[in-house]
């Protein structure tokens, strides 16, 4: 029986065209139940389609609607499938979907451009889903493109806003860049396996030579490199904050920014049959995790905290895929997709409270005036910082164990870093809701359409982990191999957790002037990590600026119109200028003519007499 | 004989001719120029053409040449002088382009008519009046009719370009 | 002793256009003085008369071909062609100039008559099969042109237009006859087809022939204003009055052009082997020299006088294929040359204004919106020039190529069409001065051309769509009659 | 030239050079001569050599026909002759000069 | 008298008949050819409705003949190839005609005419099957595109008109003579006669000879489409012609380029097409980064949208010349993407010219809050050009991408390069003019689209998403063709000719070789 999966995007899609096209006329009430319901709906619909699919790992649905591309012996088709990945994507997105667009409706009440907003939110969904329900690479890449258009749109949201739109040009430039990677992967499939299609190649790929296998996972490694902000491409997402905080919620945390994890998940074939691309992968996740979190201990802006923790996350999940652990990878992205869209949501409904503002100097001691708020984020906190047994442990965990079987220093670099997630994010907590206010205005408690979302995924986050586990749900998918159980493990990394919070703990509610002094120990250090290393500074040294240096004076300027407009000039001058030297020719003096036809009888008959002689 | 007689008139007429383009008043040139007629008319005579030698005494050294002689006196032409802008061309290539003509007319001629005959005088006596008047109204008569627009328009154009306005 | 001591009827049908010219021209010079004051067009009209007649005249000697007069003349297909030819241009000639000589309140009479005569010898040079009937024909064609170059005697440029083209006409004329001896000299015959069987003996000198035909060549290539022999038309064309300068650019060329061929393409076609690398250098020599003197040309008559001579040298580039295609693409390009030229100089005409005062290409300006009919005219000849399909030009360039390419001369064709890319440049001068300027004084003062140039105008632009569009009705005819009755 | 001249009988080539001879006189007055007059003239002493050449050659082949030539070459002289000076004419009625130098307003 | 001679009749007769009026009656002119032009379209879809699968050769043919000798024959007919830009020019021409209804003021009659003659020229060069009627054709075009930039221009439009003529006709007359060449050779003027005798031997090319004649064609294709660096016309022609000038230059007319390499470059000489692929696909590479480069520092729109036009057209002589299925049907596909893409583009920049009389980014900005229709829809072509999945460009320029990569992995990593940079310029482009707070004339100056402009702009965005997502609409046609003309330019490929990369292949993808 078909399970029309197509009524899953075309929903949202539709919402998307409604909003769009008419919502300027909308009363912002039509507005958004339109787009909170067609989200709704196409959760619903998953949730039947679990339901009535039966056994997913047996028999993964698969659905062709029709012929997208044909050309010679290449087709491609729109082709949705479903087996337990997908599922389990399907419902983190459109479960938090449903939530975050429900939490917007309040958030962005008091916001121009209402129907805008919920328009590109409803197409998010849509090609969110086209990228998890693709059957192919290039329907995935469809999606791939439409959430970076997506995220584009949203980021550069506040359209007046230059940093806001730059920052969008930001994400959308650098997600090419990836993309350009990902594009390539796409052509080597093609060149190797004449299909773009899941099944034929990774039915195909395990014959292949390792060679072009690494060549293809490295290429898509780079796309996911781009999408899912991992070094060297992850410097779009700080600025992406930019966005109406709902955004970075959905968007650059829980949903677009882990489709790079899928994707690696999904191609796991190829990567587990390029050893070098694996290794790869690990050390990009591992390192990213680590630097972000070194630049998350310095952030004031609790947006950018968690941001730089995001990005940390996220490296935590590739480390998981790197070392062969890919069901601990999408557990992580998960429970992380939980806790994290309720950290910004709780930052939102924060900056909410402190009327839009988002320096944490400038909050604390909202305990007081928002405590669902308060407690929640708790719960979320405490999820992100490892500590049993909320959703982060497990999944952390798990990764971090896969990781100690693959190679022990990777154990302890991760332990380190989720040490300083702890101290970081506890440290926004204590900045945020300890001590006094030191803001301005009133702060208030957000309305309940915000603060419900807040409650379920704050019970998600709780229970989130050990509800689903995810491993044993993929275990037929990726089966986990019983690595010899070294039972400290655990014990070090919660350790690193609750060591990571007494810090906080001790310099930012008991001893309030430590960082002071920290910060002038290590001035130098600390500068370089506030200022997140310059990175940007020097990509703009380095790659923009010569670029568009480059080509305006040397490429258009001297090039263009120097060199070849130059040359085609030239030949008009220098022909203007034969026509001069022919011109002297004509004297206009009778004698001179007839000098000149005398030298030119002469010529003749000499010419003639001659060629007249050879001729017969 | 016949040698004496040709290169007698031969060398008159190349004097002639010489002088014709080196004296430098216009009279002077045109009756050295009636002196090459004349001779080139001897020789003609001797070539047999004697018809064509009274034309030519008659029509060339007679009417153009009285012509042309007449124009001088009526714009009373003195000797050119040398202004204006002079033919820089004329100047460097003139003189050797003269030469290389005269020089590969020669060559060529004697090349290819080394001994192509010799002239007998008297030998031959085809020009005769009445030779030429009969083959002139016979086989060459839609020439000689069409010469008469020629004279036409000669006379036409005298009057066009030299009469005084009417008016 | 003679088979045709007296002429019979079918000679003077063969002759009928030169005799009806001949005689109307006469008629013309009595009746001048009785109407030249009163009624000063009916000249115009009568000689329009009179060159209809003569081409009636001339297709009704087509009717009987052959030699006529004890073969002094031949009516062939080639000849005919070139009569019709060059009385068509007289008719566009005359009707060119009505409104110039009412201007400059000339004596139309003698203007027409000289005319005609003109015309006579041009139609006896292209019927011609006598070196004698050859160079009385150029002679007649040559002193009217002279006459009628200095026909405004009081006009400085006039008078010296006519003395440079008659000096140095008389002086290249000078060349041809030393030629004509020399053949002579060698063949004891001055008629062509003589010529070509007496060549054909083996005891010939050849190289002597060569300098005959040398020398020949001198004289021709004067006429027709092939480089190098090019130097006299821009002055030529500037200095004479506009309509005499679009006639000789024409008929005459046309009439020297036709002797060309027939001399080259009947006498000397089996020795003329050697010679084709002459050919080719004087045709691009002729094509550059034109096309890149006129780029800097402001003075409209000079830049069609250089235009004059490049598209000679499309021309010299098919004789030098010497083929029976080549002389087709010759006569086509001749007659689509003709139109459009005849054409633009009529344009020339209607702005130029008494005493031709406005020639600069500036004059032009702003044409496009204050006479559109005129401009559209205009465009459409100099999209000919150019070689824009759909026009004359274009299928005459296209002819000539095609006939050199099939004799192989690959690199001139190349040279050949490059050159007709360089002259498009100077011809949308000209569009865009009419079309993208602002009218100017002259555009504004600008008053209707009469009918006469309306119909110079109109019929020739009629005539390049036409051989443009269907060229096949000229080129068929051209193809069978480029034999020469061989 | 082959051998001394035969006593009875002058080598038609001579006939030859002696008009080339005059043929490039003429060619070179053109050319050397300023007066538009002088410059004709040397016209006419082209056209002559041209003639002997004519007639030499008509000799040569006992017929009449160059003979003819020359004929119609005189009588085209005496036309070009009565235009030609017309012409000159007009000219030194504008310019008031002879000088052939002079007359080359007509230039780019 | 066959659908396919109504489709090149009617403009012409529109022609006239707009040249008969009296031009004062302005307002019956463009009704009159905003009618014919639309009668033009509704009757080559016809075309596409009678277009018949898996038929060999030419379809709708017309074949009499024009001129006896040499055999010139009126023979036109489509085929997968001509058909859809025969529709594409059938389809701009009314657009051109409504963008243009407002803003030419004056000698309208001119302009309408020329419009039409040029639409006839553009259907006859895709139509014509004798090389001959082709070169006319192709001519034909030059004219009323000449008058069109130089009349109706801007500043320097007279300098431009004169570059563009002169270019492009120099490029011509080499083919000129390179189709008298073939004519003396094979002693016609039918294409499809002189494919056969080449494919058959009865013509035998030295390798000389054949590289010569494919490069005379390729020389004034290459000019028309334009390949770097005989790009150098196009800027400025783009800059200053009017609206409806560039639309037409941008959409059509560069595909008579390409569509010639296509159509006769790689079939008529295919040894010298692959030889000579080298080089050609590296300048086509060079244009590619080279153009989005430049247009990434234009100050003005229509520049930056120009050099935009000189990195798509790289792409698609890159499909072109690599040999592969894929390759080709993406060249083919880009072609008709890049008509609707950036001929909307066009549009736009001319919409905002009328309002703010300025081409300069600088004097833009906000726009988007005064104008949101006209930004959303400016934003969605700008996505469309930077290749958005689900929108036209992305199709081919996967295609063609793809089709480099079989033939060369690395000529479609550098070629890939481009998609990043036409992010870059474009998406930099909207910033400044649509983004950022609104300066006040352009707050005053910048009214929302008219119904006119919605009905000039619907039907595009409409096609950029059908051709998207449905590409089966179109793709068959073109794939057809494309595998018949890949036939023949294998028909006499000797094995020496190898391309790089000539390893790889797989399934029936790369059996060029």
């Amino acid at each position: 029986m078909t399970q029309n999966l197509w009524i899953i995007p075309i929903l949202p899609f539709l919402g998307f065209l409604v909003n769009g096209i008419f919502g300027r006329k909308l009363p912002k009430m039509i507005v958004s139940l339109v787009a909170v319901v067609s989200v709704l709906l196409s959760f619903g619909w998953v949730m039947k389609v679990y339901l009535t699919a039966g056994d997913l790992a047996a028999n993964p649905v698969t659905e062709h609607y029709f012929t997208w591309i044909r050309s010679g012996a290449f087709n491609v088709g729109w082709d949705y499938t479903v087996d337990k990945l997908t599922m389990i994507m399907l419902m983190i997105v459109t479960g938090i979907g449903s939530l975050i667009h429900i939490y917007s409706v309040g958030y962005m009440e008091h916001e121009g451009g209402y129907y805008r907003f919920f328009a590109y939110l409803n197409l998010f969904m849509f090609f969110m889903l086209n990228l998890v329900l693709a059957a192919n690479y290039l329907l995935l890449f469809l999606g791939w493109e439409g959430v970076g258009l997506c995220s584009y749109l949203l980021v550069g949201f506040y359209i007046v806003k230059h940093s806001a739109t730059t920052a969008g040009n930001k994400a959308f430039i650098v997600n090419r860049i990836g993309d350009f990677g990902f594009s390539l992967a796409m052509f080597l499939i093609v060149v190797n396996f004449g299909t773009l299609d899941f099944g034929h190649v990774f039915a195909a790929a395990p014959g292949r030579p390792t060679g072009t296998l690494t060549a293809i996972a490295l290429l898509l490694l780079l796309g996911a490199t781009g999408k899912s902000a991992q070094i060297p491409l992850y410097v779009w997402l700080p600025d992406a904050m930019e966005g109406p905080t709902p955004v970075s919620a959905l968007i650059h945390a829980a949903t677009m920014v882990t489709a790079g994890v899928y994707m690696c998940t999904r191609s796991a074939v190829i990567f587990t049959h390029a050893p070098a691309a694996m290794e790869t992968v690990a050390i990009i996740g591992l390192v990213t995790a680590a630097f972000a979190a070194t630049i998350g201990l310095a952030q004031n802006d609790i947006k950018k905290v968690y941001a730089y923790s995001t990005i940390s996350q996220l490296g935590y999940m590739f480390l998981g895929v790197g070392v062969g652990a890919f069901s601990a990878g999408i557990w992580h992205l998960m429970t992380h997709a939980f806790f994290k869209a309720l950290l910004f949501l709780g930052a939102g409904s924060v900056i909410h409270a402190c009327h839009g503002e988002q320096d944490m100097r400038h909050m604390g001691g909202l305990r007081k005036y928002a405590p669902i708020t308060f407690y929640t984020l708790c719960c979320a906190s405490l999820a992100i910082a490892g500590i049993p047994p909320f959703a982060g442990f497990w999944s952390k965990d798990a990764i971090l164990a896969a990781s100690y079987a693959h190679a022990p220093w990777m154990y302890w670099i991760g332990t380190i870093t989720a040490g300083m997630t702890a101290f970081y994010v506890w440290r926004a907590m204590f900045m945020t809701f300890f001590g006094e206010y030191r803001g301005h205005g009133h702060p208030h408690e957000s309305p309940v359409s915000m603060w419900g979302p807040l409650a379920v995924l704050a019970a998600l986050s709780v229970v989130g982990g050990f509800l689903f586990n995810v491993p044993k749900i993929l275990n037929s998918m990726f089966p986990i191999e019983e690595a010899a159980e070294v039972p400290w493990l655990v014990y070090v990394s919660v350790l690193a957790g609750v060591l990571g919070i007494g810090l906080a703990a001790y310099m930012y509610v008991v001893n309030l002037d430590l960082p002071e002094r920290i910060t002038k120990a290590i001035g130098g250090l600390y500068t370089l990590v506030y200022n997140k290393y310059f990175i940007d500074e020097v990509y703009d040294a380095t790659v923009v600026h010569p670029l568009v240096e480059g080509s305006r004076s040397v490429l258009w300027r001297g090039v263009d119109q120097g060199f070849i407009d130059g040359i085609v000039n030239g030949v008009g001058q220098e022909s203007k200028a034969v026509g001069g030297v022919l011109r002297l020719m004509q004297s206009g003096n009778i004698r001179s003519y007839a000098t000149w036809v005398v030298l030119g009888s002469v010529a003749l008959v000499i010419a003639l007499g001659i060629a007249g002689g050879v001729s017969r | 004989m016949d040698l004496f007689f040709f290169l007698l008139f031969a060398i008159i007429a190349v004097v002639c001719g010489v002088n014709v383009i080196a004296q430098r008043h216009p009279i002077s040139s045109a009756l050295s120029l009636i002196g090459v007629m004349g001779s080139l008319a001897v020789l003609y005579l001797l070539l047999g053409a004697a018809f064509i030698a009274t034309a030519q005494i008659i029509v060339y050294a007679g009417a153009v040449m009285v012509l042309f002689v007449f124009v001088i006196m009526l714009l009373n032409a003195g000797a050119e002088e040398r202004t204006g802008r002079r033919s820089l061309i004329a100047q460097i290539f003139g003189i050797p382009a003269l030469i290389g003509l005269l020089g590969v007319l020669c060559y060529f001629v004697q090349r290819w008519f080394p001994n192509a005959g010799v002239v007998n005088f008297d030998a031959w006596q085809g020009g005769s009046a009445q030779n030429i008047g009969y083959s002139l109204f016979t086989d060459y008569l839609l020439p000689f009719e069409v010469t008469s627009v020629l004279i036409l328009i000669a006379i036409l154009g005298a009057i066009v370009l030299a009469r005084k306005e009417l008016d | 002793m003679h088979a045709n001591f007296f002429p019979g009827a079918d000679d003077y049908l063969r002759f009928s256009p030169e005799l009806i010219l001949t005689i109307g021209g006469t008629l013309m010079m009595v009746l001048d003085p009785l109407f030249a004051r009163k009624l000063p067009r009916m000249f115009g009209h009568l000689s329009i008369l009179l060159l209809a007649l003569g081409i009636i005249g001339a297709c009704a000697a087509y009717t009987v071909p052959g030699y006529s007069f004890s073969n002094l003349l031949v009516v062939d297909g080639f000849g005919a062609f070139f009569r019709v030819m060059v009385l068509s241009i007289g008719i566009l000639a005359v009707l060119s100039s009505y409104k110039y000589l009412d201007r400059e309140a000339a004596e139309t009479g003698e203007y027409h008559a000289l005319l005609l005569f003109s015309i006579v010898g041009q139609c006896v040079m292209v019927t011609a099969n006598d070196l004698i009937m050859i160079f009385i024909g150029l002679e007649i064609s040559s002193i009217a042109s002279y006459i009628l170059t200095g026909y405004l005697r009081n006009d400085k440029r006039n008078n010296e237009a006519a003395l440079k083209y008659f000096l140095l006409g008389s002086f290249a004329t000078g060349f041809l006859l030393y030629g004509i001896a020399v053949i002579y000299g060698i063949t004891a015959t001055t008629k062509l087809d003589e010529i070509r069987a007496a060549l054909n003996n083996p005891s010939t000198p050849l190289a002597m022939v060569g300098v005959a035909a040398a020398l020949m060549i001198v004289g021709l290539g004067f006429k027709v204003s092939a480089a190098p022999f090019q130097m006299w038309a821009p002055d030529v064309y500037q200095g004479a009055p506009a309509p005499v300068s679009a006639f000789m650019a024409t008929g005459p060329k046309a009439a020297a052009f036709a002797i060309f061929l027939r001399i080259f393409m009947t006498s000397f076609e089996q020795v003329a082997g050697g010679w084709e690398p002459l050919i080719w250098i004087s045709a691009l020599l002729s094509m550059t020299i034109g096309n890149f003197a006129a780029i800097r040309q402001d003075n409209l008559k000079r830049l069609l006088a250089y235009s004059s001579v490049a598209h000679a040298g499309y021309i010299l580039v098919a004789l030098a294929s010497r083929s029976g295609d080549g002389t087709a693409a010759v006569m086509f390009y001749l007659a689509a040359y003709a139109l459009m030229n005849i054409g633009a100089f009529a344009v020339i005409i209607h702005i130029a204004g008494k005493g031709e005062r406005h020639l600069r290409i500036e004059d032009l300006a702003g044409l496009g919106q204050r006479q559109p009919l005129t401009a559209a005219m205009l465009t459409i000849f100099l999209l000919s020039f150019i070689g824009v399909p759909l026009t004359g030009g274009f299928f005459g360039k296209f002819y000539i190529f095609r006939a050199a390419l099939e004799s192989h001369l690959v690199w001139l064709t190349v040279l050949g069409l490059l050159n007709s890319a360089v002259a498009a440049y100077y011809y949308l001068k000209l569009l865009v001065v009419m079309y993208f300027d602002e009218p100017g004084e002259v555009a504004n003062s600008l008053g209707s051309p009469g009918a006469g140039l309306q119909a110079a105008l109109i019929i020739p632009a009629i005539g390049t769509f036409i051989l443009g569009i269907v060229p096949g009705v000229v080129l068929n005819f051209a193809r069978n009659s480029s034999a020469f009755g061989r | 030239m082959n051998g001394l001249p035969v006593p009875n009988g002058v080598p038609i080539s001579w006939f030859l050079l002696l008009s080339a001879v005059l043929f490039a006189l003429g060619v070179a007055g053109f050319i050397i001569r300023r007066n538009i007059l002088t410059v004709f003239m040397c016209i006419e002493l082209m056209l002559n050599a041209v003639n002997l050449t004519f007639i030499a050659f008509a000799n040569q082949h006992r017929q009449v026909s160059g003979q003819i030539f020359t004929f119609f070459v005189m009588v085209v002289a005496a036309a070009e002759a009565a235009v030609g000076l017309a012409i000159i004419l007009t000219v030194f009625k504008n310019r008031e000069t002879l000088n052939i130098d002079e007359v080359n307003t007509l230039r780019n | 008298m066959n659908l396919l001679d109504l489709v090149i009749a009617l403009p012409g007769i529109g022609f006239i008949l707009a040249l008969i009026i009296p031009r004062a009656q302005e307002k019956a002119i463009r009704l009159l050819t905003l009618v014919f032009s639309l009668a033009t379209f509704v009757v080559s879809l016809g075309l596409v409705a009678g277009y018949q699968f898996g038929k060999a050769g030419q379809q709708f043919v017309s074949d009499t003949v024009w001129i006896s000798s040499p055999e010139i024959h009126w023979h036109v007919g489509i085929d997968g190839l001509s058909l859809w830009l025969i529709v594409l020019s059938a389809f701009l021409t009314p657009i051109a005609i409504g963008i243009s209804w407002r803003y030419i003021a004056h000698r309208t009659k001119e302009f309408y005419a020329f419009l039409l003659l040029l639409e006839c020229g553009l259907v006859g060069v895709f139509a014509a099957w004798d090389l001959f009627l082709f070169y006319v054709f192709w001519e034909i075009v030059l004219v009323p595109m000449y008058f069109l930039i130089g009349i109706w221009g801007h500043d320097r439009r007279i300098y431009a008109a004169v570059k563009f003529f002169l270019y492009t006709f120099a490029g011509s007359v080499l083919m000129l003579a390179a189709i008298i060449y073939l004519y003396t050779l094979s002693g016609t003027f039918d294409y499809a006669a002189i494919l056969d005798q080449l494919s058959a031997g009865r013509i035998i090319l030295s390798h000389s000879q054949e590289t010569l004649l494919f490069l005379a064609f390729f020389i004034a294709f290459a000019i028309k489409v334009p390949l770097f660096p005989l790009h150098t016309w196009l800027p400025d022609a783009h800059v200053e012609a009017p609206s409806a000038g560039s639309v037409m230059l941008a959409s059509v007319m560069l595909k008579m380029g390409t569509y010639g390499l296509l159509r006769f470059c790689v079939p008529m000489f295919p040894n010298a097409a692959r030889d000579n692929a080298g080089w050609i696909n590296i300048l086509a590479i060079i244009g590619i980064i080279y153009g989005a480069l430049v247009a990434m520092v234009q100050p003005n729109l229509k520049k930056l949208v120009a050099y935009s036009s000189v990195s798509h057209l790289g792409f698609v002589v890159l499909g072109i010349f690599s040999f592969t299925q894929l390759g080709l049907d993406g060249a083919v596909y880009q072609m008709l993407n890049h008509g609707i893409s950036t001929g909307a583009l066009f549009v736009l920049v001319g919409f905002l010219y009328e309002r703010r009389h300025s081409l300069a980014i600088s004097d833009f900005g906000g726009v988007a809050t005064v104008a949101p229709w006209l930004s959303t829809v400016f934003v969605i072509t700008t996505l469309a050009s930077i290749g958005l999945p689900m929108l036209n460009n992305f199709v081919g320029e996967f295609l063609v991408l793809q089709g480099a990569a079989q033939a060369n992995f690395t000529w479609s990593i550098f070629a890939a390069i481009g998609v990043i940079l036409s992010a870059c310029y474009m998406l930099w482009m909207v910033q400044r003019v649509f983004f950022g707070s609104t300066h006040e004339d352009v707050a005053h100056h910048m009214p929302d689209f008219n119904a006119r402009e919605w009905a000039c702009m619907i039907p595009l965005v409409a096609m950029m998403v059908w051709m998207g997502v449905y590409t089966q609409s179109f793709l068959p046609h073109i794939s057809e063709t494309n595998a018949r003309i890949l036939d023949q330019s294998r028909m006499n490929v000797p094995l020496r000719v190898s391309l790089p990369g000539s390893t790889i292949s797989h399934g029936g993808i790369g059996r060029a070789r």
